[in-house]
C-alpha cells in the first residue's frame, strides 16, 4: 500500500508541475518566439548552429523588441516529425509561444504546418527548403498563408547557376571538358532527392551525358567502389549535392586518394563550419553555392560566432538563421509601430501586409550576411524571391580552406581554375 | 500385437554412431525395459522413435503404420508420449498448466473437462503439492512425477520412461513402483530404459540390452540377466 | 598433402562454411575480373576492419553471453581519443615540423584509443554487469541486451552534451601519396590500417591459443562453474574479456578516424556491420569473424558496384536472412547447442 | 489459462475476468476516458501526449504477446508499424477509400509479412530469431527508402486523417479503442488454449513439442496476430500525423516500443498499457523544462532503462504482482490483524 501511495505521490506532483507550468505568466510585456530545430538526433550539430546563431541575432537586440522582451523557447523537433507535433503543440498550449521561427527538415515542417495553421501562430523562415513544402503550401493557400514561410527556396531555382556558370567557364576556353560526360550523386533525403531531379533535368537540357546517377546514405564514409566505378566511366565532371560533413569530405578526399582528377561540384560542402578540418588539402578546386557570407559585416559575425561559441559556423544553417532572426526583428517592430502590441495576429497581419507584397525586405546594405535581399511576393511564395538581386548563391572555388567566388562574374573575387 | 517395432534404426551425429541397426519390438501391454550401460545410446534411441531425432537409416513402425522421421507432435497425438530423463516442464507455468498442455494438445479428441482430466492425471501419480505451484519451485523428485503426469495426459497407448527412478530413495522407489504398475493396469504399454536392478526386476516383462549402440540382446528378464554377454556389458571385459 | 588432411579438406569444402567461402572467393574473382580489381583491394581493406570489430562482439557473446548493442560505442570512444590525442600534436606539428613526430602520431592516437576503450570496458563491466552477475541471472541474455541498449543511449548523449555535435577528425594519418596495386590507388592510411587489423587479429589468435590468459577465458565460455571449481578468478576472466571486445572496437574506431571522424552516432554503421558478421558465421564464433568480416565487406562492395548505393544493407540483408534459413546457426556453426538457442 | 486458476473469483469480477479486465484495470481504463476532458489533460497537446501513450501502450501490447509468450522479440516490429502505414496511406491516398477501411488493408498487408516471417524463422531461436526479425526490419526500411516511386522516399508520403477538424480528441478516443481492441483480442487468445500453446513453446519447444504443441502452427498465428495490430496501430500513426518518413521503420522505434513492453513487465500484456503513459508524460516534461541540456532526457532514460533490468527486471507487473501477494497475505491473516495493518498503511 505504500507504494501504491508513492505512486500517486509521484502523479499529484506530475499534474502539479504540469499546472504550475500553465500558470507561470506575468505582467510584463513580452513575447515569445518558438525556435524550432533538431536539438537531438541525426542532424543536432545543424540544429545546435542555428540555435546559437539565432540567439546571437535577438541578444545583439537586446532581448528587446521596442519594449516587448523577448523570449525565445527552443521547440527540439528530435529530427521526428511525429515528436516534433508533440513539442510543437506542448509549446502553443503549455509555454505559450506567439510565434515560431525557423526549422531544419522538410518531413517536420510539413507535419508542423498544420499545428501553425491550427493553433493561427505564424511561422517564420523555416530554413529546411524541399519542394514538398511548397507543394503542401501551394494545395491549400487560404490555410496556411501567413502560417509558413520559408527562408530557403527549393534548390531548382537556385541552381541553374551551375550550368550557366559551366557554359560561360567552356566558352572562356577556362574549361575544356573531353566530353560531356557528367556524374551526378546526391544525398538521399528530401533535399538531395530534390536537388537530383533539378539537376538531371539542367544537365539534360544543355547537353550532357549523365553517365551515372548515385544517391548516398547519410553518414557513409567509405566511397572506394563508388568513386572506381565513376573513374572508369571516365567522366568530365562531377556534379552532387551533399550536405553531410562526413560523407562529402570522405567523398572528396577519397576521390583524390583513388586518383580521380576531374573537376567536382560538391553543392553542400560548405554547409558544416568545421568542413576543411575534415576535407583538407584534397577539397581544392571544388566548386560550391554557398551563401557569400563575403561582406564584413558577415565576417565580423563569424569571426564572433567562433569567438563566442569555439567552432567556425555554416553560412548555410548558422548564418540563415542569423539573418532569419534579423528579418523577424525587422517584421516584429514593424507590427508594434503599426499596432501598438505585439502577438500573433498583429504579427500575421504585418506578415501579410507588408512581408509578403514586399514592402519589408531585408538586404546586405541593412546587414544581411548571407544573401543580397529577403524579399517575397505573390508568385514566390512560401519561398523568397530569386535573383541575383535577391536571394541567390554565388559560386564559389576553395583552395587551401578559402572559398572564392568564381560566379557571377560581377560578383567574381577569383579566376576559375580546372584541376591539374 | 506389436505396438512398436523398430528395423534396423541407425543414427549418427557426424562420425559418431549412436545406435547401430536396432531392431526390436513391444508388444501391446507389456513393459518392455531396454538397458546397457550409460552413454550406450539407449537415450538416443528413445529419442529416434519419439521424432525428436529422426533416424539416419531403418524404419519405425507404430501400430503398425510407418511413422521414420515423423516429428514428436504427431508422435504424440498418435499415442506416443515419454518422460524426459532430466524432466523438462515448462518453468514459468503452474502444475496444473503444465499437465494441461498435454491434455490438450496431446489427444486427438478434445476432452470435455480438461481441468479435471490433468488433476486426475496430477492425482494418479500421487503428486504431493498443490496444483497451482510454478514448476520453477518443485525439486526433481517432483518435477519427475509432474513429468510422468504431463506424459499421461495425452492418452498414450505407449509410453517411454526415460530413468524415472533414478535419484529417489527407497521409499520413494517403491511408489514410483507401485504408479507405473497402476499405469500398465490401465492399458498403457511401457517402454522403460532404467538402471536400477530393483526396478527393472520388479517391473519389466522382457528386456533389450544395448551396448555401444548395438542391440546384444533381448528376452524375456530372467533369460536376458543371465546372459553372458549382458553381463560382460556391464562388467567390462579384463583383456590384459 | 597427405591422403588424410586432403579428405579433411575435403569434408569442410563440402560444409556450409567451405561451400560459402569457396563462393565468396569465387565471386570475388569473378566480379574482379568483370569491374576489375579494385573489388578485392576494396573488399580486403574495409574486411579488416570490420573482422576487428566482429571479434569484440562475438567474444563477449561467446564468453559471457552478452549480445553488445553499445558496441558501436566503444569504437566512438576509440575515435574521440584518437582525435583528442592526435589533434593537439597535429596542431603542434604544423608550427614546429618534426619528421619523427609526424611520423608517431597516428600511432599513439591508436594506441590511446586501444588502451582507453579497454579501460571503459573494464568500467561498464565493474559498474553495470558485476551488479547483475551477482543479483539476476534470470532471462540474462535479454536483460544485458536491453541493458547494452541503455549504455548506447547514454554514450551517445553525453558525447552530445560533453564535446558537443561536431565532427571531429583529421585529415589523414601521414600526408603522402597514395599507393598503387595495378591502377588502383589505396591511401597509406587504409594499407597501414589493413596491417593493424592483422596484426590485431594475429596477437588475438596467439593470446587465446597459446597464453594463461586465453585458455582461462575459454574455459570461462565452455563452463563458468567448471572454471571456477579449478580456481580460476570469473570475476576477472569476465572483466578482461570486456577490456578486450572493448578495445578491440575503440583500436578500429581509433585506426579509421580518417574516414569516420568522431562524432556521437558514428558507432552505428560499424555496430551493423559486425552483427551481420556474426550473425552470419555463428554466435560466438570467434575465429569465424574474420573471414564473416570479408564477406561481408564483398557483400557490400559487390551490391554497390551492381545495384548502386543505398543497396548496400538491403541485398547483403536479404543473402544473410535466405543463409539463415538453410544455416539457422549461421554458416560456420557446429552441431553444439548451447545458451543462445533458449 | 488463468481463468481455469481462477475460476473461485465470482461475481462482477468474475464476469470482468472472463473479458481479462480486473476491476482496477476497468478503474484505469475509466480514467483514461475521462482523462482529457478534466483539466489540465484537456489541454490539445496533453492529448497528444495521450495519444503517444496509447500509441505506444497499443504496440507495446502487441509486441509483448511474441516477446513475452513466445519469447521471440520481434527486433523489426517497428518495419511492420511501418509497412502497415505505408500500406494505408498509399491506399487511401491512390484510391481514395476511407482510412477507416485502408488502416485494415495496411494490419493484412503487416499481417501477411508475419506470416512469412514467421515460417521462415521457424528454425531459428533466441538471438538469431531476433536478429533475423531485425534484418527483415532493416531490409524493409531500405526498401521504404529506395522505392521512391512508391513511398516517395525519404520525401516523405503525406496521408489525409480520419477526421475533419482541429481536435485531436476524436483521434484520441479512436487510438484508445484500438488499444483495447488490441489488449481484449489478444488477451483472450491468450487466455484461450492458444495462450497456453504459445507459453509452452515460448519456454520449452521440445516439451511442447513431446507434449504435442504443433510448434510451426503457433508461432506462424502469434507472428501473424502481432503483426496485424502492428500494421494497424501503423494506419492510426500515419493518418493522425499526416505523413510518413521511412525513420519510422527504423530499429530506434523499435526499442521505444521494447522499452515500454520490458518497463512494463514481460507476459503480462497490460504491463506495456500501465507503463506508457505515465513513461511519454515523463519523457516529454524531461525534454521540455530541461530544453537547454538538449539529450540529458535521453541520458536519465538510458539510467533508468539500466537500473530497472539490473535491480527491477520484472517490471511494472511485477510491481503489481507483489502488491496483490501482499494484499491476499494481509487479507488471509486474521480479520484483527488485518484492521490494523489497514490501519498502519
Amino acid at each position: 500500500m505504500v507504494c501504491l501511495k508513492k505512486l500517486f505521490a509521484f502523479g499529484v506532483m506530475l499534474s502539479l508541475s504540469v499546472t504550475i507550468g500553465v500558470a507561470g505568466a506575468s505582467a510584463e510585456k513580452v513575447l515569445k518566439i518558438g525556435g524550432m530545430a533538431p536539438l537531438t538526433g541525426p542532424s543536432a550539430k545543424t540544429g545546435q548552429e542555428i540555435k546559437q546563431s539565432a540567439e546571437m541575432a535577438f541578444e545583439e537586440a537586446g532581448n528587446m523588441i521596442g519594449d516587448y522582451k523577448v523570449e525565445l523557447v527552443w521547440i527540439d523537433s528530435q529530427s521526428d516529425p511525429a515528436k516534433a507535433t508533440n513539442a510543437y503543440a506542448e509549446a502553443v498550449e503549455r509555454k505559450g509561444i506567439q510565434v515560431g521561427l525557423l526549422n531544419w527538415h522538410s518531413s517536420v515542417a510539413i507535419a508542423v504546418m498544420d499545428l501553425a495553421a491550427k493553433y493561427k501562430i505564424p511561422h517564420l523562415f523555416g530554413i529546411g527548403g524541399s519542394s514538398v513544402i511548397n507543394e503542401k503550401y501551394r494545395s491549400d493557400m487560404d490555410k496556411y498563408n501567413g502560417y509558413w514561410l520559408k527562408s530557403w527556396p527549393v534548390p531548382q531555382k537556385t541552381m541553374t547557376g551551375y550550368v550557366e556558370f559551366l557554359e560561360d567557364a567552356i566558352a572562356s576556353g577556362k574549361f575544356k571538358p573531353h566530353s560531356k560526360k557528367v556524374v551526378i550523386f546526391a544525398e538521399d533525403t528530401d533535399w538531395g532527392r530534390d536537388i537530383f531531379a533539378g539537376a538531371k533535368k539542367m544537365f539534360g537540357d544543355a547537353g550532357w551525358e549523365i553517365v551515372a546517377e548515385d544517391f548516398l546514405a547519410q553518414n557513409q564514409t567509405e566511397f572506394y567502389p563508388l568513386l572506381t566505378k565513376w573513374k572508369k566511366l571516365e567522366p568530365a565532371l562531377v556534379f552532387g549535392s551533399y550536405g553531410m560533413p562526413v560523407g562529402i569530405t570522405s567523398l572528396i578526399k577519397q576521390s583524390r586518394e583513388v586518383g580521380l582528377k576531374v573537376p567536382m561540384i560538391c553543392d553542400g560542402l560548405g554547409w558544416a563550419g568545421e568542413w576543411y578540418s575534415l576535407a583538407g588539402s584534397a577539397s581544392d578546386y571544388t566548386l560550391d553555392m554557398i551563401q557569400k557570407l563575403a561582406t564584413d559585416k558577415a565576417k565580423a559575425w563569424a569571426a564572433n560566432y567562433e569567438k563566442k561559441y569555439g567552432d567556425k559556423p555554416s553560412p548555410s544553417s548558422g548564418g540563415l538563421a542569423y539573418d532569419s532572426a534579423k528579418l523577424f526583428i525587422k517584421v516584429a517592430k514593424r507590427a508594434l509601430e503599426k499596432t501598438g502590441k505585439l502577438d500573433s495576429e498583429s504579427l500575421r497581419q504585418v506578415v501579410l501586409d507588408e512581408l509578403l507584397t514586399g514592402k519589408i525586405t531585408y538586404s546586405e546594405d541593412e546587414g544581411a550576411i548571407t544573401v543580397s535581399r529577403f524579399s517575397y511576393n505573390e508568385q514566390s511564395l512560401p519561398d523568397p524571391a530569386v535573383g541575383v538581386d535577391d536571394w541567390y548563391l554565388p559560386i564559389i572555388q576553395y583552395k587551401s580552406g578559402k572559398g572564392r567566388i568564381v560566379y557571377p562574374k560581377a560578383w567574381a573575387e577569383a579566376e576559375f581554375h580546372v584541376i591539374q | 500385437m506389436n505396438i512398436l517395432e523398430t528395423k534396423g534404426v541407425t543414427k549418427r551425429f557426424g562420425g559418431l554412431v549412436a545406435v547401430n541397426d536396432v531392431s526390436l519390438h513391444v508388444e501391446a501391454g507389456e513393459i518392455l525395459g531396454l538397458i546397457g550401460p550409460n552413454g550406450a545410446g539407449k537415450t538416443t534411441f528413445q529419442n529416434t522413435v519419439a521424432g525428436l531425432d529422426p533416424p539416419t537409416s531403418g524404419e519405425v513402425y507404430f501400430l503398425g503404420n510407418k511413422v521414420t522421421g515423423f516429428s514428436p507432435q504427431v508422435m504424440c497425438s498418435l499415442g506416443l508420449s515419454r518422460t524426459f530423463q532430466i524432466p523438462r516442464p515448462f518453468p514459468k507455468l503452474t502444475v496444473l498448466e503444465n499437465v494441461l498442455v498435454s491434455t490438450v494438445f496431446g489427444n486427438t479428441e478434445p476432452v470435455a473437462d480438461k481441468v479435471k482430466h490433468a488433476r486426475d492425471k496430477l492425482d494418479f501419480v500421487e503428486f504431493p503439492l498443490g496444483h497451482n505451484v510454478l514448476c520453477e519451485t518443485l525439486n526433481t523428485v517432483q518435477l519427475k512425477r509432474l513429468d510422468l503426469a504431463r506424459a499421461l495426459a495425452s492418452s498414450p497407448k505407449l509410453c517411454l520412461l526415460d530413468e524415472l527412478a533414478s535419484g529417489l530413495s527407497e521409499v520413494e522407489l517403491e511408489d514410483i513402483i507401485a504408479i507405473i504398475r497402476k499405469i500398465r493396469d490401465t492399458g498403457v504399454t511401457i517402454l522403460m530404459v532404467e538402471h536400477i536392478m530393483q526396478v527393472i526386476m520388479n517391473l519389466c516383462d522382457r528386456l533389450a540390452v544395448i551396448s555401444f549402440g548395438n542391440k546384444i540382446a533381448e528376452g524375456p528378464t530372467g533369460e536376458v540377466t543371465k546372459n553372458p554377454k549382458v553381463i560382460e556389458a556391464y562388467l567390462g571385459v579384463e583383456e590384459d | 598433402m597427405n591422403d588424410s588432411s586432403s579428405a579433411k579438406v575435403i569434408e569442410w569444402l563440402k560444409s556450409a562454411g567451405g561451400i560459402t567461402v569457396t563462393c565468396t572467393i569465387l565471386v570475388a574473382i569473378a566480379v574482379s575480373f568483370h569491374k576489375g580489381p579494385y573489388v578485392l583491394v576494396n573488399t580486403l581493406v574495409t574486411g579488416g576492419m570490420w573482422a576487428l570489430m566482429a571479434i569484440g562482439v562475438s567474444l563477449l557473446f561467446g564468453v559471457m553471453n552478452i549480445s553488445n548493442f553499445a558496441h558501436g560505442e566503444y569504437f566512438m570512444i576509440g575515435s574521440l581519443t584518437a582525435y583528442y590525442i592526435m589533434n593537439p600534436l597535429k596542431q603542434y606539428l604544423l608550427e614546429t615540423p618534426n619528421d619523427f613526430l609526424s611520423f608517431i602520431t597516428p600511432i599513439l592516437g591508436i594506441a590511446g584509443a586501444a588502451i582507453v576503450g579497454a579501460i571503459a570496458g573494464i568500467v561498464t563491466d565493474k559498474t553495470i554487469f558485476a551488479q547483475l552477475r551477482k543479483r539476476n541471472r534470470e532471462g540474462w541474455l535479454l536483460n544485458c541486451f536491453l541493458i547494452t541498449i541503455g549504455i548506447q543511449i547514454i554514450l551517445i548523449n553525453v558525447h552530445m552534451l560533453v564535446f558537443g555535435n561536431t565532427f571531429k577528425g583529421v585529415v589523414n594519418y601521414w600526408d603522402v601519396p597514395s599507393v598503387a596495386f595495378g591502377d588502383v590507388y589505396v591511401s597509406v592510411d587504409r594499407v597501414v590500417v589493413f596491417g593493424i587489423a592483422m596484426a590485431a587479429i594475429v596477437l588475438f589468435w596467439y593470446l587465446m591459443m597459446y597464453t594463461s590468459l586465453g585458455k582461462k577465458i575459454r574455459a570461462v565460455a565452455q563452463d563458468e562453474n567448471g572454471a571456477r571449481m579449478v580456481g580460476i578468478q570469473v570475476n576477472g576472466v569476465y572483466s578482461t574479456t570486456f577490456a578486450l571486445a572493448c578495445g578491440f572496437a575503440a583500436l578500429a574506431g581509433g585506426s579509421l578516424l580518417f574516414m569516420f571522424p568522431s562524432y556521437p552516432t558514428v558507432g552505428v554503421a560499424p555496430l551493423y556491420n559486425s552483427w551481420f558478421i556474426i550473425i552470419l558465421v555463428g554466435f560466438g564464433n570467434v575465429a569465424g569473424a574474420v573471414p564473416g568480416g570479408f564477406m561481408i565487406a564483398l557483400f557490400q562492395v559487390v551490391t554497390r558496384t551492381y545495384m548502386g548505393e543505398g543497396w548496400e544493407n538491403v541485398i547483403p540483408m536479404f543473402l544473410i536472412a535466405m543463409i539463415l534459413i538453410f544455416k539457422p546457426y549461421g554458416i560456420f556453426a557446429t552441431k553444439v547447442r548451447s545458451v543462445w538457442e533458449q | 489459462m488463468t481463468q481455469l486458476t481462477q475460476d473461485n473469483s465470482t461475481g462482477f469480477s468474475g464476469i470482468l475476468g472472463k473479458i481479462c479486465l480486473s476491476p482496477m484495470g476497468l478503474a484505469g481504463l475509466a480514467i483514461l476516458f475521462l482523462l482529457p476532458l478534466v483539466p489540465p489533460f484537456n489541454q490539445d497537446y496533453m492529448i497528444r501526449w495521450l495519444i503517444s501513450g496509447a500509441i505506444v501502450a497499443a504496440a507495446a501490447v502487441a509486441f509483448d504477446f511474441s516477446a513475452g509468450y513466445l519469447g521471440i522479440v520481434n527486433f523489426g516490429y517497428a518495419a511492420f508499424i511501418g509497412l502497415g502505414a505505408y500500406t494505408s496511406a498509399i491506399i487511401s491516398n491512390k484510391i481514395g477509400i476511407s482510412p477507416f477501411i485502408t488502416i485494415f488493408a495496411g494490419a493484412l498487408v503487416s499481417a501477411g509479412l508475419g506470416v512469412l516471417t514467421g515460417i521462415v524463422s521457424l528454425r531459428l531461436r533466441g538471438m538469431f530469431a531476433i536478429c533475423f526479425t531485425w534484418f527483415i526490419g532493416i531490409a524493409l526500411m531500405g526498401l521504404c527508402l529506395k522505392l521512391d516511386w512508391l513511398t516517395r522516399g525519404p520525401l516523405g508520403l503525406q496521408c489525409d486523417g480520419f477526421f475533419e477538424g482541429n481536435s485531436s480528441l476524436p483521434y484520441y478516443y479512436l487510438i484508445l479503442a484500438i488499444m483495447i481492441f488490441t489488449y481484449l483480442v489478444l488477451g483472450l487468445m491468450i487466455r484461450s488454449d492458444y495462450g497456453l500453446a504459445f507459453r509452452a513453446i515460448g519456454q520449452n519447444m521440445e516439451a511442447a513439442m513431446t507434449s504435442g504443441v504443433h510448434p510451426t502452427k503457433y508461432r506462424v498465428i502469434n507472428f501473424t496476430m502481432s503483426c496485424f495490430f502492428a500494421g494497424l496501430i501503423g494506419g492510426f500513426y500515419g493518418h493522425y500525423y499526416g505523413i510518413l518518413t521511412p525513420e519510422l521503420l527504423h530499429t530506434q522505434k523499435t526499442v521505444e516500443v521494447l522499452v515500454i513492453a520490458y518497463i512494463g513487465g514481460r507476459s503480462s500484456l497490460w504491463g506495456g498499457i500501465v507503463a506508457a503513459f505515465p513513461f511519454i508524460f515523463a519523457m516529454e516534461l524531461l525534454r521540455s523544462s530541461l530544453s537547454d541540456l538538449p539529450g540529458i532526457n535521453l541520458i536519465i532514460y538510458g539510467v533508468f532503462l539500466i537500473a530497472i533490468m539490473v535491480y527491477y527486471p520484472g517490471g511494472v507487473a511485477q510491481f503489481f504482482k507483489n502488491l496483490t501477494a501482499r494484499k491476499q497475505r494481509s487479507t488471509s491473516s486474521t480479520a484483527q490483524k488485518a484492521k490494523t495493518a489497514e490501519a498502519g498503511v
